[in-house]
């Protein structure tokens, strides 16, 4: 194993993924937009886990339990927030964020 | 044992993907290049012999993830005018990403426990089959999961429904 | 035993609570059944009361919070046997006097059970939590008391009221919580022990500024002199039983707080202050007597004498002396029937003239001549004719101060003084409110009432018991004067 | 420390401890497919009731200290002491939907039992990724009750909002046990004590944190609650405010009470969170006019409460600090779900509430005893809460902490007693009064049975319903008294706990 | 137990006895008052007789104790004692008493509230009885201010005019004035010995400190004064005269005046240790004699007259005790008793009869009411002290003491008082019954109830001049006949005064003749020489004045810096009215748990000080919480990025605590 430095590279990658999800999730305005940089989000969670199973940790085996509980997390929520932007686009025909803003005060 | 150069392209691809899915107009092409992020991301987790947990991603962010997102796209996607609002470049969130960036990445070069362990033995998907259902494994996150994905279920039918008494 | 007596009302509440409106008539009754009940439990308790021994009896104490080692834990005293009695008997006597409430009775009666719950509690409680608690408790029933059923600026009194006794009580917390700090227990008994060992060292200089917040959450109640203008306010616009039970039983809350928190347990902090309060008394009974002269208000004038009788009390505490702590406890108590007695008359008077200014009434002796009667026998008994209770209390905490050695003589020569002031504004009301001609507000009135008379008698019965057998009074409250006397060491 | 070592690790054949968990499922489901049980959506929430009854008396009567799944699940006497309380909560919230909720409260009874057991599996998570799932299974279904009326377009917005907010910080709390889980090499909380104090692993935890303070709706992170709250009906965030926040809390004491070592450092944002939430919720719910989003001001100022204890490093008082903290996190719960609940049926701004005394005097008189125990009045529970956290911060060297609360909670005197002058002294507006409001509970009871008058949810504000079934009433009631209980109760309660002594 | 203690008993249960009564059935009863001091009387002469030869003042024959309560654990015990000052002063009051309560019966016989006034009268005998039998100083104040009350109460018996109300409180107020001082005295007997029976304190009194036999000592001096009505505070006797005569006759003239001298002469033996307090005795005592000597003579009241005359009396028996020697002030007081009582009875009938008080309006009684004009003689002749009468043996007994115990000063002062009393004496006398009645309308003689009283105090006066070495010589009184220069003496002095007084009534030297010639010596002696205006203007227009400044520093200062302090804000903004400051007024008042409705008028009116404190807190929270709302701006991404900026931030704390090392 040549690179062994090689690993840490991965976990930077998946802290740029990370935060460029970030990024994307302060910039988007439709809803769906900050959907989409969520999932960048946390494919960047499950980089990382897998990346310490496997050279981290003696058994990659509860890095992919985390990893798989975690994919079901995200797809739970991805079912919920389309199915919640699906309902607003009826009400409102909008789904852009920034009209979203009876409640305040 | 990882390929330097397999890494370095699937990092490219990533880092590409994720930047394109952030910024470009369209919110159908965001998707598409979010897709193509999961591929990538796939790819990364053959490469690090996960390859069940490459499937699983293939599956769950290609398959399901991505189509209900394009597929949502295309339902509120009232004009060609409004995929076409410009993204407004946010410096404070940029600035922001920046430094977390930067935080994380101080946190890792300089966290002396992160040290590459001895070569691992071959995992057989048997034990993690195994340890899935065991009561001392993770049946019991097996269930919470189902439980998960019901309240995703009644989430989805509630919303949807054209009566609401 | 000692928790049926505090819990007793909350029983007359309840029922009282699920009272359909159509009886709402019937809640005065079951006041007065559960008042009267209660007191019966307290003439049990005198029975069984072993004399002589200054030790606590009755005791119950259960775990109730042991993390902090608060303790549901009551006892019995001499010093609280008496105004225990007292307090349910005023109770009993207000349920009495306010028959004729027809705004909301029911809420009326409980918020007086709760009151009573309030004062029982206090005068039991062995657990500075558990008394800091009952002190609250009984704050809440007495502000809707005045602030529903008063007189017109009822809103102002009431928030005044609250407002003042709230600060007193946020400083007697910060008290309680410093002595937790430093001795880790709240049992009022054993923390006697405990601060005698932690001896002077950095507990001295803090036991003196803990004996001030103390002090000063108990001076709030009683009132002494600077802290004391929210009394003629309450007086006035509470209703007459709202006042007789202000004056008569929670005025002694105060004096029950230094006799059993403050003195006992920081004795020498007591040194360091007993000259400051003998002071602050003296000016209390010179000052409310001369303000009381000059009052046009019955009730106001009643108000400002108990500020100046209360001055007697502290005057006895301050010094120190066996004597002055007697004096202290048989003032409270001759107060507490004195005074219940001066409010519950000008009650009367107001229900039928609805007025207490001096000038509208005089020659109530032509109209009603029984009631004169006995405003002259509550008079005398206030300005401190022997033969009555006020005499006992008013000499004894004199003597007591005049053989101290903390108080200067000159200073009991004033409180003498005091006395006479005190005869001065009593006189004078007599003279204009009792004797002359019935003014056009008076003339004509109907004699006083059998329901009236039978509020009156109990009390007046008590007054001349005590002023003439002085043993009946004595014989309790002095083991507990020795104690003091031996803790203080004066 | 949290008897950890202490924990016999029984390998449990049997579901037994479990059992509260399954009875909330078929809870669940039964509510699910109650269109072809009898009952209808209203028999449902009755049976969940009686469901979540049945879970609340296991878990008081048989966890005791046991270790189940290997060790993903541990059933500490707190644990249970949180279980309890937050099976009581969703008790008194399922009586009164059974018997006061409007419209079709079927999938909103399954997903309160769903929301329920995720609750109690968070509490009792002995294990890093059985605690995201659950914490995830605990918040997801109110995303969906705060939306429910999904007719009516600020539910939807304040689902939106919350939905979005609340999974970035997930992300946020994943990214951290990501890192965590890296370190410590294992997910079980016993390995994490292992953890060094590297930078990393403080981010991480940091990270872990964050997430978790939203969930509290601590303050930094706690703008989706208000807007959340007033976007959904009373009688949601009635459940909303309470159980997901204190499950949040007692998470949060446990993770604290594993991560003890590292956590010094950990301290500094836990102080700064506490006084933001002090001053932030305090301040903003003094001007409210809306009785939802003031409790949800009124929920921010009370975790600084609870958090002020969390920031003690004193060792000697550390233990007894945590303990503290999430008896006064539990007690806060009942007052706050009574006072929403009366304000379901009367409309969500406090002026709906004037003449509440002359119409409703059980609820009003429940309504002071909510007040009154939130401010910390002394019979009731709230003030022994903030005894503690008095005497606890005394000790703990946090005098600074403890006089802003003092403050802080006199500000909350005034908010809350506005609710009390509302229903006591204000006249209600419109003059007509429906004569047969019943006057006592018990006149309440000769009415003929509970009839409820079935109002479709118009798409208009709710609007206050007249006539208010026995049942609220007695929900109301049930949670006014166990309010009323609490208070003396505390040292029974703590001793449950098994907390240290002083 | 002697049967002997019930004397006081009997006079006390008549008084419960008729208390309780409706007014009717009390008026049907007022014959239980002479019944029952009928029986003290007869009780009291029998034990004078029975332990008639008596043994030296202070032995008792008889005494019983009770401990009354447990005091710090000394015992405070109260008793009663019989000895033989006990016995004559016993009898003394009995008598007096039952002859009062007799010519009550015709006196108030038509009055509607006789039966109060008989209930008062009774109480009043039975505590003068009390007190004289009481061998414990406690009991004796405890009956010493009940007399005080009596007194109260029958001088202001006819409440519904303005003098007797003006004067029951003048002469309360004054007593109880004197009253501090015994209260003072008992505190410091109590600090000294730790018991107030009499035997302790008197044997006790040698070890006491000279401060505290000062304090006792002027502590007693000080309230005998204002009982007694010596100068300081005799201001009330001349007011008293307002309530009913027979009641002055007991009250002002024999008994409640006489317990003064009373006290003083059984705390002799301590008083005596200190010679300060006997001088201020002395001379208080001669100055009030004179002084009262002097007034009198120009009274026009005959009640006022007589009791001036009384002052004079108390002064000069105050001035026997300053020498040291009680016996000439018992004796004298004793005598005086009679004397005086009878003087005031008479001038009852002789007002009844004339239906007025001023002596100018008399004139020639002597031919309508030969007996009353006797009776009245011997009364006042005994008074002016001719020779058989007991009035000139007990001066002249006093007289001698001044000499024998040197003070010669004291004694030419006597001298000038008894010239002045031979002066107002006659020309009393001769306005009264000497020539023509100056009224019309017919004068008869005073009925057989008037008689009879008067005649048996004649008869004590008559008795106790002609055997006074036989009768109290033996009851441990050193009395002796006086010397022939002494009685010569004291007659010639008598002789001058009498001349005097017929010349002033001769060429009627009366107030009219006065207000020509000297108009300011008539307005001084009608102002009783200021003493009055003194009090009036000295003590109690200031005492108004300060009473009234003291409530208003209450009500505005203290009041207004409680508010003061309550307010943050010095001064308060007006607030803004709009919806919120009335939700900001509510929540604020609602601290105060609940809170009816803003009756805004009059509680802002009323509480400046407390509302603008209140609302000066309530604006300033307003003001932040607007600030607070303004963070709840709506937008999702304004939260995100809220959010996100605080992840940063507490990244930043936290790097920085990690890298700083601190913990």
């Amino acid at each position: 194993m040549h690179l062994t430095v090689s690993y840490t590279a991965v976990i930077l990658l998946a802290a740029a993924l990370f935060v460029i999800g970030l990024y994307g999730v302060l910039v988007r305005k439709s809803a769906i937009g900050i959907l989409m940089s969520l999932e960048l989000m946390s494919m960047a969670v499950m980089i990382n886990l897998i990346t310490f199973g496997r050279f981290v940790h003696q058994s990659p085996l509860n890095s992919w339990f985390f990893t798989v509980f975690l994919m079901v997390i995200v797809a739970a929520e991805v079912g919920i927030g389309l199915a919640l932007v699906i309902a607003i686009y009826r009400n409102d025909r909008t789904s852009e964020v920034d009209d979203l803003d009876r409640l305040k005060g | 044992m990882l390929n330097a150069i397999a890494f370095v392209i699937l990092g490219c691809a990533i880092i590409l993907g994720a930047f394109s899915v952030v910024t470009v107009r369209n919110v159908m092409h965001a998707a598409y290049w979010l897709l193509e992020v999961a591929v990538a991301v796939a790819g990364l987790y053959y490469f690090m012999s996960a390859e069940y947990i490459a499937i699983m991603q293939l599956l769950i962010y290609v398959g399901a993830v991505g189509m209900l997102v394009i597929f949502t796209v295309m339902i509120t996607q009232r004009s060609q005018v409004d995929n076409e609002r410009p993204g407004v470049f946010s410096l404070f969130a940029f600035i922001a990403s920046g430094l977390l960036f930067a935080a994380i990445a101080y946190g890792v070069i300089k966290s002396p426990s992160l040290v590459a362990s001895a070569p691992q033995a071959p995992m057989s998907l048997l034990t993690f089959g195994q340890q899935l259902f065991s009561t001392n494994g993770w049946v019991l996150a097996f269930e919470i999961a189902s439980l998960l994905l019901t309240v995703a279920l009644v989430a989805a039918v509630w919303w949807t429904k054209d009566r609401d008494n | 035993m000692l928790s049926l007596i505090i819990f007793l009302p909350l029983v007359g509440i309840l029922l009282i609570a699920l009272l359909p409106k159509k009886f709402e008539a019937a809640s005065k009754w079951i006041a007065l059944v559960t008042s009267v009940a209660d007191f019966g439990l307290i003439v049990w308790l005198f029975t069984q009361f072993k004399l002589g021994s200054g030790a606590m009896q009755f005791v119950t104490k259960i775990k109730w919070i042991p993390q902090l080692n608060i303790f549901y834990h009551l006892g019995i005293d001499g010093l609280s046997l008496p105004l225990l009695a007292l307090s349910t008997l005023l109770i009993a006597v207000a349920t009495v006097a306010s028959w004729k409430t027809e705004v909301k009775p029911r809420l009326y009666f409980s918020m007086i059970l709760l009151l009573s719950v309030g004062l029982s509690g206090v005068f039991l409680s062995l657990d500075l939590v558990l008394f800091y608690l009952f002190w609250e408790i009984v704050l809440i029933p007495m502000y809707f008391l005045i602030s529903q059923w008063g007189g017109p600026r009822r809103q102002y009194a009431a928030l005044k009221f609250f407002l003042y006794t709230f600060f007193g009580s946020v400083f007697m917390l910060v008290g309680i919580a410093a002595l937790f700090i430093y001795t880790g227990s709240f049992d009022m008994i054993a923390l006697r022990q405990m601060t005698a060992g932690l001896g002077s060292g950095a507990f001295g200089t803090a036991a003196w500024w803990i004996f001030a917040a103390l002090a000063l959450g108990f001076a709030v109640k009683i009132p002494i002199w600077p802290f004391h203008t929210w009394l003629p306010d309450a007086h006035v616009e509470a209703p007459t039983a709202g006042s007789a039970l202000l004056a008569g039983i929670m005025l002694k809350m105060g004096l029950y707080g230094f006799l059993r928190i403050a003195i006992p347990i920081l004795p020498q902090a007591f040194h360091h202050w007993q000259l400051i309060i003998a002071i602050l008394a003296v000016i209390s009974i010179v000052y409310g007597a001369a303000v009381a002269f000059a009052q046009t208000d019955i009730k106001k004038l009643i108000a400002y004498s108990s500020v100046s009788h209360m001055g007697f009390a502290m005057l006895g505490i301050a010094a120190g002396t066996a004597a002055g702590f007697n004096g202290a406890m048989v003032v409270a108590i001759s107060h507490g029937l004195i005074s219940a007695m001066l409010f519950l008359l000008v009650g009367v008077v107001y229900e039928r003239t609805h007025t207490r200014e001096i000038s509208k009434l005089s020659g109530v002796a032509a109209a009603m001549p029984r009631y004169a009667g006995l405003f002259c026998f509550a008079s005398f008994a206030a300005m401190g004719v022997p033969l009555l209770s006020g005499f006992v209390g008013e000499f004894l905490s004199l003597v007591g101060a005049w053989g101290s050695s903390a108080v200067p003589h000159i200073l009991v020569i004033l409180a003498a003084l005091g006395i006479l002031l005190g005869g001065a504004y009593m006189l004078w009301l007599m003279q204009r409110f009792i004797f002359g001609t019935p003014s056009p507000a008076v003339e004509g009135q109907p004699e006083i009432s059998v329901r009236e008379v039978s509020m009156i008698v109990p009390l007046a019965a008590f007054v001349v018991a005590i002023g003439v057998y002085w043993a009946l009074l004595l014989q309790y409250t002095d083991p507990i004067a020795k104690v003091l006397q031996k803790l203080v060491g004066a | 420390m949290l008897q950890f070592h202490g924990v016999i690790p029984v390998i449990f054949k049997g579901y037994a401890l479990i059992v509260p968990e399954l009875l909330l499922i078929v809870a669940a489901l039964w509510s699910l497919f109650s269109d072809r049980l009898p009952g209808k959506s209203r028999g449902a929430a009755a049976v969940a009731a009686f469901l979540v009854l049945c879970a609340g008396l296991i878990t008081a009567f048989c966890a005791k200290g046991i270790a189940l799944f290997g060790s993903k699940l541990i059933l500490t006497s707190d644990a249970r002491f949180g279980g309890v309380v937050l099976c009581l909560l969703a008790l008194v919230w399922l009586v009164w939907t059974a018997a006061a909720g409007r419209g079709r409260t079927a999938e909103a009874s399954a997903l309160v039992c769903l929301s329920l057991a995720g609750a109690l599996l968070a509490t009792q998570a002995g294990d890093l990724i059985v605690l995201l799932l659950s914490l995830e299974l605990c918040s997801m279904p109110v995303y969906v009750l705060i939306g429910y009326r999904h007719s009516r377009a600020k539910g939807l917005e304040g689902a939106l909002k919350y939905f979005l907010l609340s999974v970035l910080t997930s992300l946020f709390m994943f990214y951290g046990a990501s890192f965590v889980f890296g370190l410590a090499q294992t997910t079980s909380f016993g390995g994490l004590q292992t953890l060094s104090g590297e930078p990393l692993a403080i981010i991480a935890m940091l990270f872990l944190l964050i997430g978790i303070f939203a969930k509290m709706s601590v303050a930094p992170f706690h703008f989706w609650a208000p807007d959340a709250y007033e976007g959904a009906e009373p009688w949601v965030v009635a459940f909303a405010a309470t159980v997901p926040k204190i499950a949040g809390g007692f998470v949060l004491v446990r993770l604290i009470a594993v991560l003890n070592a590292q956590i010094v450092i950990l301290r500094w944002p836990i102080l700064i969170a506490s006084v933001l939430c002090m001053l932030l919720g305090s301040l903003s719910a003094l001007t409210q006019k809306d009785i939802r989003r003031m409790m949800a001001y009124g929920g921010v100022t009370v975790m600084g409460y609870a958090l002020l204890l969390l920031g003690i490093t004193d060792s000697q008082v550390v233990a007894i600090g945590w303990y503290f903290a999430m008896f006064f996190l539990a007690t806060y719960g009942l007052p706050t779900m009574g006072i929403l609940l009366i304000s379901a049926s009367e409309g969500g701004k406090i002026s709906d509430l004037a003449g509440l005394s002359h119409r409703r005097p059980v609820a009003a008189a429940a309504l002071v005893v909510f007040a009154l125990s939130l401010i910390g009045i002394p019979p009731l529970m709230g003030f022994f809460g903030k005894l503690f956290i008095a005497l606890a911060g005394i000790r703990g060297s946090l005098i600074p902490g403890v006089i802003l609360m003092v403050v802080v909670s006199a500000i909350s005197a005034f908010y809350y007693l506005r609710l009390v002058k509302a229903a006591f002294f204000d006249q209600p507006q419109e003059a007509e009064l429906p004569a047969t409001v019943p006057e006592t509970a018990l006149e309440a009871e000769a009415e003929t049975g509970n009839e409820v008058e079935v109002e479709a949810a118009t798409a208009a504000d709710d609007e206050p319903t007249r006539k208010v079934a026995w049942g609220a009433e007695l929900a109301i009631l049930l949670c006014a008294i166990l309010t009323f209980v609490a208070g003396p109760a505390a040292g029974y309660l703590m001793t449950w706990m098994r907390t240290p002594p002083y | 137990m002697s049967v002997f203690f019930l004397i006081p008993v009997f006079p006390a249960l008549g008084f419960l006895a008729l208390l309780f009564l409706p007014r009717a059935r009390r008026n049907r009863l007022i014959a239980l008052g002479p019944i029952l001091v009928g029986i003290s009387a007869v009780l009291a002469v029998v034990g004078f007789i029975r332990y008639f030869p008596g043994r030296a003042i202070g032995q008792s024959f008889a005494n019983v104790s009770w401990t009354l309560a447990r005091l710090g654990g000394t015992k405070l015990t109260l008793s009663f004692g019989l000895d033989s000052l006990a016995l004559v002063m016993l009898t003394m009051v009995s008598v007096v008493g039952l002859c009062v309560q007799i010519y009550s019966l015709f006196y108030m016989k038509d009055d509607e509230r006789r039966g109060w006034y008989f209930c008062v009268l009774l109480l009043f005998t039975a505590a003068m009885l009390a007190l004289v039998t009481s061998g414990n100083l406690l009991l004796i104040f405890a009956m010493w201010e009940i007399m005080g009350v009596c007194s109260y109460l029958l001088i202001g018996f006819w409440y519904k005019d303005e003098a007797p109300r003006r004067a029951s409180v003048k002469a309360f107020l004054v007593t109880r004035a004197g009253d501090l001082g015994f209260f003072i005295a008992l505190a410091a007997i109590w600090q000294a010995c730790g018991s107030f029976q009499l035997e302790t304190i008197i044997k006790a009194a040698p070890q006491f400190s000279a401060a505290t036999v000062l304090v006792i000592g002027i502590g007693l001096l000080w309230a005998a004064a204002g009982k007694s009505a010596q100068l300081p505070l005799s201001v009330w006797l001349p007011d008293a005269m307002a309530g009913p005569t027979p009641a002055s006759a007991i009250i002002h003239a024999a008994t409640m005046v006489a317990a003064g001298i009373f006290v003083i002469a059984r705390m002799m033996p301590v008083i005596s240790l200190s010679h300060v307090a006997l001088s201020i005795a002395l001379w208080v005592g001669i100055a009030t004699a004179v002084f009262g000597a002097f007034l009198a003579c120009f009274q026009t009241d005959i009640k006022r007259m007589l009791a001036f005359s009384t002052i004079s009396q108390l002064g000069l028996m105050f001035a026997a005790l300053g020498t040291g020697a009680i016996d000439g002030a018992l004796f004298h007081l004793i005598t005086h008793a009679f004397f005086k009582s009878l003087l005031f009875l008479a001038a009852g009938t002789i007002i009844h009869v004339t239906g007025t008080q001023d002596m100018r309006k008399m004139g020639g009684l002597a031919k309508h009411m030969p007996i009353m004009t006797t009776i009245f003689s011997i009364g006042a002749f005994a008074l002016a002290g001719i020779v058989p009468l007991s009035g000139f043996f007990s001066k002249d007994l006093i007289l001698e003491e001044f000499l024998t115990h040197g003070h010669p000063v004291a004694f030419a002062l006597a001298l000038v008082m008894a010239t002045l009393t031979a002066l107002y004496v006659v020309k009393a006398w001769f306005t009264i019954f000497v020539g023509k009645y100056r009224q019309e309308g017919h004068v008869h003689e005073g009925t057989l109830l008037e008689i009879i009283p008067t005649a048996i105090l004649a008869c004590f006066t008559l008795l106790l001049g002609i055997f006074n070495q036989g009768w109290l010589g033996c009851l441990g009184f050193k009395v002796e006949m006086p010397t022939m220069e002494m009685a010569s003496i004291s007659t010639g002095v008598m002789l001058v005064g009498a001349t005097l007084g017929y010349l002033m009534y001769r060429f009627h030297i009366d107030n009219d003749w006065l207000a020509e010639h000297a108009p300011g010596f008539l307005r001084a002696t009608e102002a009783r020489l200021y003493t009055d205006a003194f009090y009036e203007y000295v003590i109690i227009k200031p005492y108004f004045g300060i009473s009234k400044l003291l409530w208003n520093i209450d009500t505005h200062v203290i009041d207004g810096a409680v508010n003061g302090v309550v307010a943050l804000y010095g001064r308060v903004t007006k607030v803004a009215d709009s919806a919120d400051a009335h939700v900001i007024d509510g929540a604020v008042n609602g601290v105060a748990a609940g809170y009816k409705h803003l009756t805004a008028a009059a509680w802002v009116a009323d509480a400046k000080g407390i509302d603008g404190a209140v609302n000066g807190i309530g604006t300033g929270l307003k003001q932040t919480s607007q600030i607070a709302r303004k963070a709840q701006a709506g937008r999702i991404h304004v939260y995100q990025r809220a959010i996100v900026g605080a992840v940063i931030v507490l990244l930043i704390i936290v790097l920085f605590v990690v890298l700083k090392g601190v913990a």
